[in-house]
């Protein structure tokens, strides 16, 4: 067992961690949002340059084999530096919808396309009722001569107004929470059909209802049993997303303790108050034990075993739901009235800790799901 | 003891049922089921409907337009209020300065100034916090230099809530700057439209705008906006703040809020059937329900303990957990209603931010969720936040 | 509205309190519970005199027509004390299903006995797999002429070892789970057939394991439908709980805040560390919630509204429990190692409260319960 | 970053627990799954076994007796030992005074006193603390006077844990009384046979006798039985506390517990059904796991530096959070074992406090689930309570 990064992950991590600290000041944060995309094309060719967008993918589809453990290093900069480019829609989600469910083919044309940055991505599954169940489909997809045709109504698209391409989850037959009968399906964001309306979300980033009448689509993968590629597609952002929390985590923790160091009240800095000091060691402490679960996750995020695998990222997103709870609560009453606005740095980390609770499944949910099955300890 | 209400305290309870019942309008009322904030209108409206009723400042003595009412039958309509729910008062008005001036200032300002804050005729704000003071509020540093029948302010203050809409202004300002900290602070008035006063949005990170600085470059106030005596402003300022008791559990405002997460988890689908018929999260909501029932026993109490004894004296010690307990509430309902959303707590409805015109992403009632979240991480904050509270109750109560 | 106490109340709770004071301090405390009963017999006279035993029954009955007003004063009291004496058992438990079903004969009969301290009961209704429901029973009660005999095992009898008689639930129709076919029956303590193993219980009080072997019984009320009145007997039991728990809440505050000013450490008192005055303060703060719900309870201990009644007490038994868990895992912690010694009182009320989260059901059963229902304030 | 174990650490694991299986008396692994207190004889008994196959001591130097495995061989060990589960060796001889003889202590030290360690001939205990020290370690009185070619010890120390059985004890005393605090402190070893020395037990709220006050009057210590050099003591009891590090966050002890809470939350019924199927209760067991789960990667993490560092040097920050999220944890198992007895867990069984011989009752595995709960209040306090443990992370590891 080794926790230490390799030559070349250090490389990675330090350069990118560069590349933000140079673009991704406060300030600068604030253009990029502003631009009407919500997000800064300059950093997106930036990374697709650096091989960002290609590390995850095989390297017969044309990408660089990275393991989970890259995306890792990727996702805790990303998260830092609460980047808003559609990385974690394009590569973690869309891409992983083709690691899990595209052909060779399909991956041979798409693949190098994400790699140089050329193509993003969007994966449509919620619905309005689905809540957080990936089953729910009531979209629909009808055979079409060699394609198909999909008809229904998607919400909450993560960066659905900037992807090319659309991965669709619909359902091909059965009623609307059988695990059967569901299938990915990749349609151009230009199609007849499909409307889409954008807007911004709690936490800066975009989304985008999508509508979707007899939309020329191709499947990903078998149509009929498309679940378990959707699943191990979730389970790999999971991962990524908990990541992503450790670096909204421990920078809202850094700057909270640099705050409790500088601002002075009855006359000595609020650091010194030792109920203060004891609510920054409880951040402390849920940062890490959520860089401990994510290293989990991710020595889980590839694994064969579906079961096992499900149940590594229920107790990740649980334990990152609830710890980024702590940290991003106390983030906030420790900064005080300051916290609470949008010129400071630490209430935008708050509000993405807060959504990212929302994405994929809460800390409820996850601990239900975890629940269910028969205990984290008990294959060992 | 007699834990029940007494008959004629429950047909008092009808009567303010009834009230609400017919004489609010519904538009107003929907939105604060919404969550959306009151437009100024809204509350100028409410304020002289209830004015024309006789009930716009029921703690008031009578002379000055009050009802006369118990401690008690003043919850039972504050509770009312909150759970209909009707738009609460201006409190800068109504609960702040109002007593202040009628406690502290003298006929002219009594006569001039009263009916008008009843009436809403003018929009009071408060200026008492001032960058960097926080929980520290006595080290402000707003200077009034007194210049033959006026005083001179410059300064700053912060946090001042709606003062985008404010006519009026009370402020805590230094006037012995020798004198140390509590002491040499003074009571002024001051007119919003003086020249040299600038108010400057903040923006919340639930993207309202709630809050203001105000910055005072050689405003010129007239002396006779004096409240009281010259440096015994901090007195006045500590007889407002121990008003803000009774209100600060928002008992009935929780209890609004609870039926509200009800009835949107009854529209909420998880797992293909409403979240309301989840066991776990009836079982969230009911923890938070037995916290309410007993911040409401422990305020009637206090209430009971104060219409003993006139509202006068040493408050009964359990009244120093409204605050923290009432806060603690009133988050937790607003993390509930955010979790009810699901992934449609994600949705930013731009408001009066960044000027575009997005709409609201279905279902509407879902875009108010996380910004309620966000903006009630204010109230463990504001008004001494729940840390210094509990360091009040060491001291005060526990004698550590 | 009013929550003061009348004068009489006062005169009850002064006089009460002095007594305890007396005879209850942590030296002779230990001397009762050393008793081959455990606990003072002197005392029990002593309460019988001051009348505290014929406070809840009606003045028909021979009782004092005490409301649950005079309960709450009292078992405060007691719990402030942490009295060993079988109080509990015979007024609120035993007297509580006289009071819920007994018969007007029965009543006459038996409630002079117990308002002069002459009899002792004990409530016999927890089984082996019961847990907390109270509906669960197999001790079964067959007809036998006028009267009945019962058969079956009961466990964790509070005091069914100094009882002189003891209050069975058993089932005379109908499956173990069944909530129709429940009946009260009263058995003599020295009755062929019953055999009773006593043991102290965690908290220093006592109990009894109970075998009945065709033991000759009497109902009372509707042996049928016993249900209705077991369940108002435990509610009223629940709210005379919340009372003792308020006792014993306050008293391991009062211990631990002196503690905090007495006991020094680096040089200062402790009390004067931040951490610990939250930690003291956090205590208060549960049990002024106690006191609140407690008085609930007590409002509702006797409502013939058997559902907000059922409410109340899931409300107030909830909150004891996790209340009384902040209080008492704070006394401990706060007096350090000391408070783990069975030399100071805080360890003796702490396992008194956790003990009490054990009996009628726990934080988390009280809390479910109320869940299923329609809520605190729909009604209002 | 690899972050599975070696097929060679998963063979070692296999070793460990074949061993384990074989070699380990089954009623004694019996009593540690029940709960309860080991004898004497049980320790005594399983350390030689472990002594004979050469694993009493992993962690020593291998000159004393050592394996020679890395710190991730010594963590699996301490896994699979805590897990199946096995006594733990008598800390105070093996981890505490054993490292600090074979460090600060001379050749004649090291050759008697070390192999009698190993092979649990001498029983150690620990005379650090005194009445009204608590956390506060180096206010300790208790004097010892050079006269001659001995010491004499006059004081008092406490919470001596397992004294009633101890054969020696190592203790702090102040041999300079005008030194300052920390200074004019020594470390002696005390044949507890010498005269002058009274054990006292305490006992404890869970009825059991685990600690004692050790009383000492004009005891005569040998100048051999000092330590390493006079006056340096604190620098050795401040090596031999952080020592404690890895053991402290007890994982393997907790997943033994939670698999037993499963086990028997099968065994006893709720509605009608076992425990273990009520939903509610296994999401406090899956909430528990979780937390288990990052904390056994977070101790994985530290043992990983450690081995990479040669267990030298300034430990990783992540180490100092092992004692809090490790005490927390064990109290929740604790809480959970007592809460799936319900009503059962009141009875309590007769130890060896008060001499009567009264049963448990049925179910036998449910006597020690409350003092369980009650004994393990201790964890968030020895050893530096948990608030200590804050105070140190702010200061150390934020800079606050």
């Amino acid at each position: 067992m080794d926790f230490d990064l390799s030559e070349e992950q250090t490389m990675l991590k330090d350069s990118l961690d560069r590349l933000l600290k140079d673009s991704y000041g406060f300030e600068q944060r604030r253009k990029h949002m502003a631009e009407p995309t919500g997000f800064s094309a300059e950093m997106w060719d930036a990374y697709a340059e650096m091989g960002l967008m290609a590390l995850p993918f095989a390297e017969e589809d044309g990408g660089l084999g990275g393991t989970p453990v890259e995306t890792m290093i990727v996702m805790e900069s990303l998260g830092r530096a609460l980047a808003l480019e559609p990385y974690f829609a394009t590569v973690i989600l869309g891409g992983g919808a083709l690691r899990a469910a595209a052909s060779a083919d399909q991956r041979a044309e798409l693949v190098p396309q994400i790699a140089d940055g050329s193509l993003k991505l969007a994966l449509a599954h919620t619905e309005r009722n689905s809540r957080y169940d990936l089953h729910h489909v009531e979209t629909k997809a009808a055979k079409d001569g060699d394609g198909w045709r999909l008809t229904g109504q998607k919400s909450v698209v993560l960066h659905g107004e900037a992807a090319d391409r659309i991965i669709v989850v619909a359902r091909t037959a059965g009623d609307t929470r059988d695990e059967n009968g569901i299938g990915l399906f990749i349609v151009d964001a230009a199609a007849e059909g499909l409307t889409r309306r954008g807007y911004p979300t709690q936490d800066g980033s975009r989304a985008a209802e999508i509508s979707l009448d007899n939309v020329p689509a191709e499947a990903l993968g078998d149509p009929a049993n498309g679940l378990p590629a959707l699943r191990a597609t979730i389970d790999g952002a999971i991962a990524a997303l908990a990541a992503e929390s450790v670096g909204v985590m421990s920078a809202m923790h850094d700057l909270t303790v640099d705050y409790l160091k500088v601002r002075k009240q009855f006359g000595v800095a609020i650091g010194a108050f030792q109920v203060l000091q004891h609510k920054a060691v409880d951040m402390f402490v849920a940062i890490e034990q959520a860089r401990s679960i994510t290293l989990y996750a991710t020595m889980m995020a590839d694994s064969e075993d579906a079961a096992a695998r499900a149940q590594a990222m229920h107790a990740a997103k649980a334990e990152i739901g609830r710890g980024g709870r702590v940290c991003g609560e106390n983030a906030i009453q420790l900064h005080g009235g300051v916290g609470m606005t949008m010129e400071y740095a630490v209430g935008h980390y708050f509000k993405r800790m807060t959504m990212i609770d929302t994405q994929f499944g809460d800390a409820d949910f996850h601990l239900r799901a975890l629940a269910s099955g028969q205990g984290l300890f008990e294959a060992a | 003891m007699d834990l029940r209400y007494t008959s004629e305290e429950l047909a008092f309870r009808d009567e303010v049922r009834q009230f609400l019942k017919d004489k609010l309008p519904a538009e107003i009322r929907q939105k604060l089921i919404d969550g959306e904030h009151m437009d100024k209108d809204d509350l100028v409206t409410w304020s002289r409907i209830l004015n024309e009723k006789g009930w716009a400042v029921p703690h008031w003595p009578t002379e000055y337009g009050g009802t006369g009412w118990d401690p008690m039958r003043q919850y039972i309509y504050l509770e009312e209020t909150q759970k209909w729910p009707a738009p609460q008062p201006l409190a800068f008005g109504v609960n702040m300065v109002g007593p202040v001036i009628y406690t502290f200032g003298n006929e002219k300002q009594k006569a001039h100034y009263l009916p008008r804050i009843a009436n809403l005729d003018d929009w009071w704000c408060q200026g008492f916090s001032e960058p960097g003071a926080g929980s520290d509020l006595a080290s402000l540093k707003t200077k009034a230099v007194r210049e033959g029948d006026h005083y001179v302010v410059n300064g700053q203050k912060t946090w001042t809530t709606l003062a985008q809409h404010a006519d009026w202004i009370f402020c805590l300002v230094r006037t012995d700057p020798e004198a140390k900290k509590q002491s040499g602070i003074s009571f002024l008035l001051i007119d919003m439209k003086t020249p040299g006063i600038e108010v400057r949005p903040i923006i919340t990170i639930d993207g309202g705008r709630e809050i203001n600085e105000v910055f005072f470059t050689d405003v010129k106030v007239p002396v006779e906006n004096l409240v009281g005596e010259e440096n015994k402003g901090w007195d006045y300022a500590k007889f407002l703040l121990g008003n803000e008791r009774i209100n600060i559990a928002r008992v009935g405002m929780s209890k609004q809020r609870l039926a509200r997460i009800r009835e949107l988890a009854g529209k909420e689908m998880s797992s293909g059937r409403p979240l309301i018929e989840d066991e776990r999260f009836r079982e969230k909501l009911a923890s938070v329900e037995i916290d309410l029932k007993a911040l409401e026993l422990t305020q009637l109490r206090v209430v009971a303990a104060d219409a003993k004894r006139g509202n006068t004296g040493k408050p009964d010690p359990a009244s120093s957990i409204l605050k923290i307990k009432g806060s603690e509430i009133q988050q937790a309902t607003t993390h509930l209603l955010m979790q009810v959303m699901g992934p449609h707590a994600m949705p930013y409805h731009s408001g009066d931010m960044d000027g575009s015109n997005e709409l609201p992403i279905e279902p509407d009632y879902a875009a108010t969720a996380a910004p309620g979240y966000f903006n009630f991480r204010k109230v463990s904050i504001y008004g001494g936040s729940n840390e210094i509270q509990k360091n009040i109750i060491a001291k005060a109560v526990l004698g550590l």
